[in-house]
């Protein structure tokens, strides 16, 4: 579904995304991991068009969208979540999902104007949509609240919300589980399962969480300084060792002798 | 071919001019860009805020100039110096209590501080043609040149002359004394970090125990000592008139942006790109042509690239052409 | 007309903006010349005429045009001396004065276009349109020898109006000017118009400025740098602040300024000078005669109006009649309460012509020792 | 503790915080609890109009947020936490702002804590990645020497093996008497070591107790804890 | 409610002026505050909406103000013959080389070659566009030029003027917007500056265009003149039964037609206004405003809309610029100046509120009202201070002379304690 091929993307002199290439098959939930600044969020926003790329190829479907602005990948499918939350603050929680739905028929100037039954009528029905997608996330009552007030971890939510009010190809989140309750993730991570199995999503997932990404994700890959570093089941991945060197560690140190 | 006199032709009605230009509006970018990197909004009444400065200097230097006071060479005006930076330090500090510190606690949109700096830009306005109108001040004394163009043609023989005012002199001087003590000052002083913090990241400062008033208040008066110094330069260099300064707002502002906003290096480097623009694009070269050319070929037009005309609008196609190649300015600054 | 009554004249000019230093003194020699007839009785039997100031800002024309408005329609001014830049003049007698049937006289808009503008005869002025200066400063360069010279005006309409004529006379005249450019009042540094001038060369460089404005800027730069040693000054450049400030560098430099001969001058300054305001400041005298004029001829139309003024004005400003310098419009109110006829000479000898313009004498002056000294008088 | 941002509804309903010398309580609950609204509280960041703050024996109500970190308090918050334009080592040094004595040695002591401070301390912080990023927000405010330690979810975005040294490291530094106020979501390695536990929920106390106790209640378990 | 309140308190601000000075005073407040209205609500539109810092206002004003004179005088048909086909041909080959040049860096691979073909093409199209320009300008400007020496325009009626230079303004800011945008706020906000200088330098110093700083005085005006009325029996014999003299009811009479013009003209743009921002176009706008990149990645197109509301809000600009040309009957380019067609402007958006329409409107009034009385008010001020002081008195001599200096401090006072108030304008988004 996704391809990238030899992705570099430096800042200055620095290669934060150095060399990678990797591949997320259809229909699958991908788990990308690795070290704090191996370079997965740059990676996102390369693939995602918000970041334009210093050299490398990233298909869609066989199709080259290197470099290709977010709104036409939006368009084609490709939806995305910030890692640090990028809500429209000023407006209200249920706005802001309103605003997704692409195309509508009062975006257009003119129509705004002369239209107005129409507009009416399609409003109704995202607003339904809106709905139920706070229902969902169980945020339904700071529906009308100003987004900039939401807690963290509500922030987290409302970025997934979004990619819920329209029908995605493929959806990339960045640390959706940060600063979100367990007991919350687990429901986000049924649904992220949910969409997968009854929609078709294809989900490429970042998290630190490993209990998250086990739950959900096969393959898992493995990012290190810019690189693949490696990829597999979940099972392979914990096994091995420069996996474990570089990320995943081998626990408490000092955990024994903490009295309690 | 002639390369001496060429050179002495473009030190003389580029270099020189352009250099003290640069660095009195170097001066004054300095002060928009504390401001706005410190206190996050752009301040119109800067230009005003110079008059003021300047006004109290000049009040001051003729009150020493009546006693007879004087400095030989150096213009008194630098004796009054400290007193114009206290006076306009105490100035600004009032204003900020009486006015932005309202809206620094309500958190307000930058722009709303903007408008409210138009307002104090008002005020300054008025307030400086109130107490010294709207003339021509002139409170220069001290010898005027360093060397002078015809001393300059005695002296080296060649055809064209070299003037230095010594109010050129001075301004450079200064100038590069004033930055090098900001620099430090920001970098190698925990008052300095501490504003820098702040400048960063006001809830963390606050977390540290850095008390937000006084970066304010201590940012408000190196502003207060950098525009006063900035006004007194060039009212020494030029004339002291109040509408002047505030005309000279528009390119101080040029200046800090081409730069990159709250970085005080940019402002320096803004100013000169400002001042060499609007001399070299529309200065005439048929004169250096003809030395540089042999005799049969000296050319008949000025070999103009554009008219004076347009010097103004040309520093700010500089401008539009700087940020588009580089979106945040020479030396990336911020961005509210 | 009884005893006692006021009339209320205004006086429009641009205390606020570009030309907020010269403002101040043109509107007290105005009131000067206010002042001398009301100390004289006032006009028509007793009335007395009161200023009511009012701020054109120089170039903010809807901001001039509701000041004026207010003039006429709120305080119930009967005239108006003013405005001064010639965009807000424009605007004012276009908008406010002819509908509403007010007389203006401006000191100090001279640019070419205003006369033509349709004025309903409701609009004079007492500096000379600029076309004429242009020739005398021409002919002056001739007669000195001069075949080359750098030009910079100020740029606006006066400027450029100059600028125009003066080049025309003079390249017909078989003179050379190396380049003609323009600054800008008020901008903070002239080092690239310096530049470009010094490179263009000439003998001499003419100013066609403000005197404290650009045209300053631009002279002290050319004697900073060694551009230029001699100026000829057009006359916006003069004023003794200029000498005082520039001193000895400007020896020998020269210019021509609007003129009366002799007496009207000389009386206009001796007043100036008691009363406190600079007699040379630019466009001091015309504010006087402005105002002068005005009042003579209410005087002379017999009604404290607008239509009696217009009426009248050039019957007043112009021979036949008693000649009337500055300190004499007491006498002037007796000859014409006598129904005589009179010649306004003023401060400077106006003579007005055409549409209500000034025909304007120069004189030619040359700085010698820190003073102006005449040459000739055109 | 009552109290709310501004002029806006309460968030907090009354809170009871407790901790002692040198112990680690840890509070947990939903997203948009009040967590971080009643660190804040505790740090005298918003108006609380009824409740009080003590500290060592000393009702702090009333000081700034300036005076608080000078009678020893300090603070993490869970966003913006860093100084990114400044380096590493200044950083460090505005956490010891207030101190009038030589900082030096608390330095020495931050740096042994988190070795690769040391060696990037004159980076910009801005330049480090995430987990960095914590170790220099704690290193910051511990350079305060405080007595109290609050930290707003350290741990979230961080690696595994990052997440494990943050908490060694948090460990350590209880145990040289400082005491720890922590939000976490990584709740359960959290309440492993806490001496104290409490659960927020909806901006009042919903379970108080040991991180033993806590971790055993099922009903705990299943709501905040994810099973 | 408070809308109601503020809106009703202006009107009788303008009506007090009315009854105590004059109703062609009020008038004229009335119908600068319209046009100012309509500015501020294109500045809204860019500013309130979308979140772009457009500082050039006056650029784009002034271009409403050329349209006036390109659309309604008459054409000079001296000009025309000594160089008008000339000057146009040079500024075809100019735009020539200039696209050629945008092709080429979009053809051409980045490098030393391309570098210098541009810079032969850029240099060659210059030295051309002189070479053909500089003649035929002269030659225009040499026909008659006390009162000519420019092209004039086509003779058309003045009021198609007003379309056109929103037309002119658009054109102008799709330029603008198609190179500028992509800049961030303050980064902007210089570049339009900086833009709006040059537009104006343009307007000065191209005098074959519209004479320049010269001035183009008796524009045609789209309402028949106060004396020819004063001179209609009719019209005279209509004021006599209204009890008004015929001067006061001629300058009433065109004072009110303009009012009913403009009236029209801010129905209309409010109206649309309103009703787009309460549209999920307006929905979009705020999200784009809030943030951008979340916006992009919610499948916006950022920079068309951009484009198209910086095109939207210029126009407006353009033209309330034209309308306020008309009203002056004379286009002076040296009265644009900064502070008074760009930052006041910015003072009514904010002061009014942005983000709100109804604010901005308000704020357009308000800041006029003001502007202009503050001056009498100012004067007032001192002639209250110096009563207690007698007459030569040095100080009361000082106060006297400067009370026109009280007028800009009076402004200040005013705007700050009303932002101190309000700090989010006096009606703030919602
Ligand atoms: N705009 C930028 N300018 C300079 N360096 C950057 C920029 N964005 C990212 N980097 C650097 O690139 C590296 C990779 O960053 P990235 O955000 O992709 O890491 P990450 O894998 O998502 O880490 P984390 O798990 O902490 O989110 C980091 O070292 C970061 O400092
Ligand atoms: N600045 C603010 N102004 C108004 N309300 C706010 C503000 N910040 C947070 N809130 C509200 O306060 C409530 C509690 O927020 P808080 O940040 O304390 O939650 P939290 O428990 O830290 O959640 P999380 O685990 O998601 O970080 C939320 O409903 C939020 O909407
Ligand atoms: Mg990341
Ligand atoms: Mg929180």
């Amino acid at each position: 579904m996704i391809r990238v091929e030899n992705l570099h993307r430096h800042f200055g002199g620095f290669r934060a995304v150095d060399g990678a290439s990797l591949e997320i098959a259809k229909g699958s939930i991908t788990g990308l991991v690795g070290p704090n600044g191996a370079g997965k969020s740059t990676l996102f926003n390369v693939i995602a068009g918000a970041l334009p790329p210093t050299s490398g190829k990233v298909y869609l479907d066989g199709e080259d969208i290197t470099g290709l602005p977010p709104h036409e990948l939006f368009a084609k499918g490709l939806l995305r979540t910030f890692q640090i939350a990028h809500e429209f603050s000023s407006m209200t929680v249920r706005e802001n999902l309103m605003m997704v739905p692409p195309a509508q028929t009062g975006e257009n100037l003119w129509n705004s104007w002369f239209q107005r039954g129409k507009i009416a009528r399609e409003e109704e029905a995202i607003r339904r949509k809106a709905d139920e997608v706070l229902e969902f996330l169980t945020i339904t009552h700071v529906a009308d609240e100003k987004a900039g007030n939401l807690s963290g971890g509500q922030k987290k939510l409302l970025e997934l919300g979004r990619t819920m009010m329209v029908d995605a190809k493929i959806v990339f989140l960045d640390e959706v589980g940060a600063g979100v309750n367990r007991t919350l993730l687990n429901t986000i991570g049924d649904a992220i399962i949910r969409l997968n199995q009854e929609k078709g999503y294809t989900f490429c997932v970042i998290e630190h969480d490993m209990d998250f990404i086990g739950r959900l994700c096969d393959p898992v890959i493995v990012m290190a300084e810019g690189k693949k570093l490696a990829e597999g089941t979940i099972q392979e991945i914990k096994s091995n060792e420069q996996v474990i060197e570089a990320y995943l560690g081998t626990g408490l140190k000092n955990k024994d002798q903490v009295g309690g | 071919m002639d390369i001496l006199n060429t050179l002495v032709l473009l030190a003389n009605f580029v270099i020189v001019p352009a250099v003290t230009y640069g660095s009195q509006l170097a001066l004054g970018a300095l002060g928009v860009t504390l401001i706005y990197g410190i206190l996050r909004f752009s301040n119109f009444a800067h230009g005003d805020t110079m008059a003021f400065g300047t006004m109290v200097t000049v009040l001051v230097t003729w009150m020493l100039q009546s006693w007879g006071v004087s400095l030989g060479p150096v213009p008194t005006a630098l004796l009054a110096l400290p007193f114009g930076i206290a006076v306009t330090a105490g100035l600004v500090l009032w204003t900020d209590r009486v006015v932005y510190r309202f809206y620094r606690k309500q958190k307000a949109k930058p722009v709303i501080l903007v408008i409210v700096s138009m307002g104090v830009m008002f005020v300054m306005n008025g307030l400086v043609r109130f107490i010294i109108g709207p003339d021509d001040q002139n409170f220069a004394d001290g010898a005027r040149f360093l060397i002078g163009a015809r001393e300059f043609k005695e002296m080296t023989g060649l055809k064209e002359g070299l003037a230095i005012k010594a109010s050129q002199g001075l301004t450079v001087l200064t100038a590069v004394i004033v930055v090098a003590l900001l620099f430090w000052f920001l970098n190698h002083t925990r008052t300095g970090k501490s504003m820098r913090a702040y400048s960063d990241n006001e809830d963390l400062a606050l977390l540290s125990g850095i008390n937000p008033e006084r970066v304010v208040a201590v940012t408000w008066i190196i502003v207060a000592a950098l525009a006063t110094v900035a006004g007194v330069l060039y009212g020494l260099d030029k004339s002291f008139k109040p509408f002047t300064y505030f005309q000279l707002l528009l390119p101080i502002f040029a200046a800090a942006i081409v730069g990159g906003l709250g970085s005080p290096l940019g402002a320096i480097a803004g100013g000169f790109v400002i001042a060499f623009s609007e001399v070299t694009i529309t200065y005439a070269w048929k004169k250096a042509a003809a030395y540089m050319l042999p005799a049969d070929m000296a050319p008949d037009g000025l070999l103009q690239l554009l008219a004076v005309d347009y010097k103004f609008a040309v520093s700010f196609v500089i401008l539009v052409v700087v940020l588009l190649f580089k979106p945040t300015g020479l030396f990336k600054g911020k961005s509210v | 007309a009884s005893h006692g009554e006021t009339v209320k004249m205004g006086i429009i000019l641009g205390f606020t903006g570009p030309i907020e230093s010269l403002t101040p003194a043109m509107a007290d020699s105005a009131e000067l010349a206010l002042k001398e007839i009301n100390a004289a009785g006032g006009i028509l039997g007793g009335k007395m005429i009161e200023a009511v100031r009012a701020d054109s800002t120089c170039v903010d024309a809807a901001g001039a045009t509701a000041a004026a408005e207010r003039l006429i329609t709120s305080d119930g001014v009967a005239a108006i001396m003013g405005a001064d830049c010639s965009g807000v003049t424009g605007a004012i007698l276009t908008n406010v004065a002819v509908p509403n049937g007010i007389v203006m006289v401006s000191p100090s808009a001279t640019s070419p276009g205003l006369s033509t503008v349709e004025d309903n005869g409701l609009f004079f002025r007492t500096a000379p349109s600029d076309a004429r200066q242009g020739v005398v400063l021409s002919d002056m360069l001739n007669d000195k020898g001069i075949k080359e010279v750098a030009v910079t005006y100020t740029n606006n309409d006066y400027g450029k109006g100059l600028s125009d004529s003066f080049i025309a006379a003079y390249e017909a005249a078989g003179g050379k000017v190396t380049i003609n450019a323009p600054h800008e009042d008020g901008k903070a540094d002239y080092s690239a118009e310096v530049a470009a001038l010094a490179a263009a060369g000439g003998e001499v460089l003419v100013v066609l400025g403000y005197t404290d404005q650009g045209g300053r800027g631009i002279i002290q730069g050319s004697l900073d740098t060694g551009a230029f040693e001699t100026f000829m000054l057009g006359d916006g450049m003069y004023g003794d602040q200029l000498v005082a400030d520039l001193g000895d560098a400007m020896e020998g430099s020269f210019g021509a300024v609007p003129w009366a001969e002799g007496e009207g001058t000389t009386a206009f300054a001796t007043m100036a000078v008691d009363a406190n305001i600079n007699p040379e400041g630019a466009y001091t005298r015309e504010s006087y005669d402005a105002a002068a004029l005005i009042a003579l001829a209410m005087a002379a139309g017999g009604e404290a109006t607008s239509a009696a003024a217009a009426a009248k004005m050039l019957d007043v400003a112009n021979a036949p009649g008693e000649k009337i310098l500055p300190g004499q419009l007491g006498k002037a109110l007796e000859i014409l309460a006598a129904g005589g006829d009179i010649d306004y000479v003023g401060a400077t000898n106006v003579e007005l012509i055409g549409p209500g313009e000034a025909a304007g004498t120069y004189r030619d002056y040359i700085i010698t020792g820190g003073a102006y000294e005449t040459e000739s008088i055109r | 503790m009552v109290g709310g941002y501004g002029r806006g509804p309460d968030i907090l309903h009354g809170v009871t915080l407790e901790v002692d010398r040198g112990e680690i309580a840890v509070i947990v609950g939903p997203n948009g609890a009040g967590k971080s609204t009643a660190m804040k509280a505790v740090f005298g960041m918003l108006n609380v109009h009824t409740g009080s703050v003590v500290f060592n024996g000393e009702d702090i109500r009333e000081l700034t947020p300036q005076a608080r970190v000078a009678k020893g308090m300090g603070f993490v918050p869970q966003t913006h936490n860093i100084f990114a334009s400044m380096s590493v080592e200044e950083n460090l040094e505005m956490g010891a702002f207030l101190r009038t004595d030589d900082y030096s040695e608390t330095m020495e002591q931050v740096y042994d804590l988190f070795p690769i401070l040391k060696e990037k301390r004159h980076q910009h912080a801005g330049e480090l990645s995430g987990g960095q990023r914590q170790q220099v927000a704690v290193g910051r405010a511990l350079m305060t020497k405080p007595q109290l330690l609050m930290l707003d979810e350290p741990t979230a975005g961080v690696s595994p093996i990052v997440m494990d040294e943050l908490f060694d490291r948090i460990i350590e530094v209880a145990r040289t008497g400082i005491s720890i106020l922590m939000v976490e979501q990584n709740a359960r390695q959290a309440l492993e070591i806490a001496d104290k536990g409490y659960v927020l929920v909806q901006g009042a106390n919903a379970h108080t107790g040991s991180g033993k106790q806590l971790l055993a209640d099922p009903e705990v378990r299943r709501s905040f804890l994810g099973g | 409610m408070k809308t109601i309140g503020l809106f009703g308190l202006v009107a009788l601000a303008i009506l007090f002026t009315g009854l105590s000075q004059s109703w062609n005073a009020a008038l004229g407040i009335l119908n600068m505050g319209l046009i100012s209205a309509i500015m501020a609500m294109g500045v809204n539109l860019q500013w309130g909406f979308a979140g772009l810092f457009n500082v050039g206002i006056m650029g784009f004003v002034g271009l409403g103000g050329l349209a006036t004179v390109l659309v309604s005088m008459p054409p000079v048909p001296a000009a025309w013959a000594a160089g008008g086909y000339d000057v146009w041909e040079a500024l075809f080959v100019g735009a020539l080389s200039l696209a050629a040049v945008i092709l080429i860096r979009k053809r051409m691979k980045p490098g030393n070659l391309r570098a210098l073909v541009t810079w032969v093409l850029l240099i060659a199209g210059f030295s051309i566009y002189r070479e053909l320009f500089d003649p035929a300008r002269d030659a225009i400007e040499k026909v008659n030029p006390a009162l000519e020496g420019y092209l004039g325009g086509l003779g058309l009626p003045i009021l198609l003027a007003w379309p056109v230079g929103g037309l002119l303004a658009a054109g102008a800011a799709w330029v603008i917007g198609k190179t500028a945008l992509g800049l961030r706020s303050d980064y902007l906000a210089i570049a339009t500056l900086g833009i709006a200088e040059i537009i104006i330098a343009i307007m000065k110093n191209e005098d074959w265009l519209a004479r320049g700083v010269k001035n183009v005085n008796g524009l045609p005006r789209p309402l028949p003149y106060e004396i020819d009325l004063q001179a209609d029996p009719s019209f005279v014999e209509k004021a006599a039964s209204f009890g008004l003299d015929p001067v006061t009811a001629s300058t009433l009479y065109v004072k009110l037609g303009y009012s009913i013009m403009f009236t029209v003209v801010l129905v209309i743009i409010l109206f649309l206004m309103q009703r787009s921002l309460h549209s999920p176009w307006g929905r979009m706008m705020r999200a784009i405003r809030d943030n951008e990149d979340a916006a992009r990645a919610m499948g916006k197109d950022v920079t068309r809309r951009h484009l198209q509301i910086f095109i939207l809000g210029s126009a407006i600009c353009g033209l309330a610029g034209a309308m306020m040309t008309t009203l002056d009957g004379q286009l002076t380019p040296g009265t644009y100046q900064p502070l008074r067609y760009t930052f006041l402007i910015w003072v009514m958006v904010i002061v009014g509120g942005s983000g709100n329409n109804l604010g901005s409107v308000l704020g357009g009034f308000l800041i006029w009202f003001l502007w202009v009385q503050v001056e009498p008010f100012g004067r007032w001020l001192m002639e209250l201070i110096t009563m207690g002081m007698e007459p030569g008195n040095a100080l009361r001599e000082h106060l006297l002379a400067s009370a026109a200096h009280m007028r800009l401090l009076t402004m200040g006072l005013v705007m700050l304690l009303m932002l101190r108030f309000s700090p989010r304008g006096l009606l703030p988004e919602k």
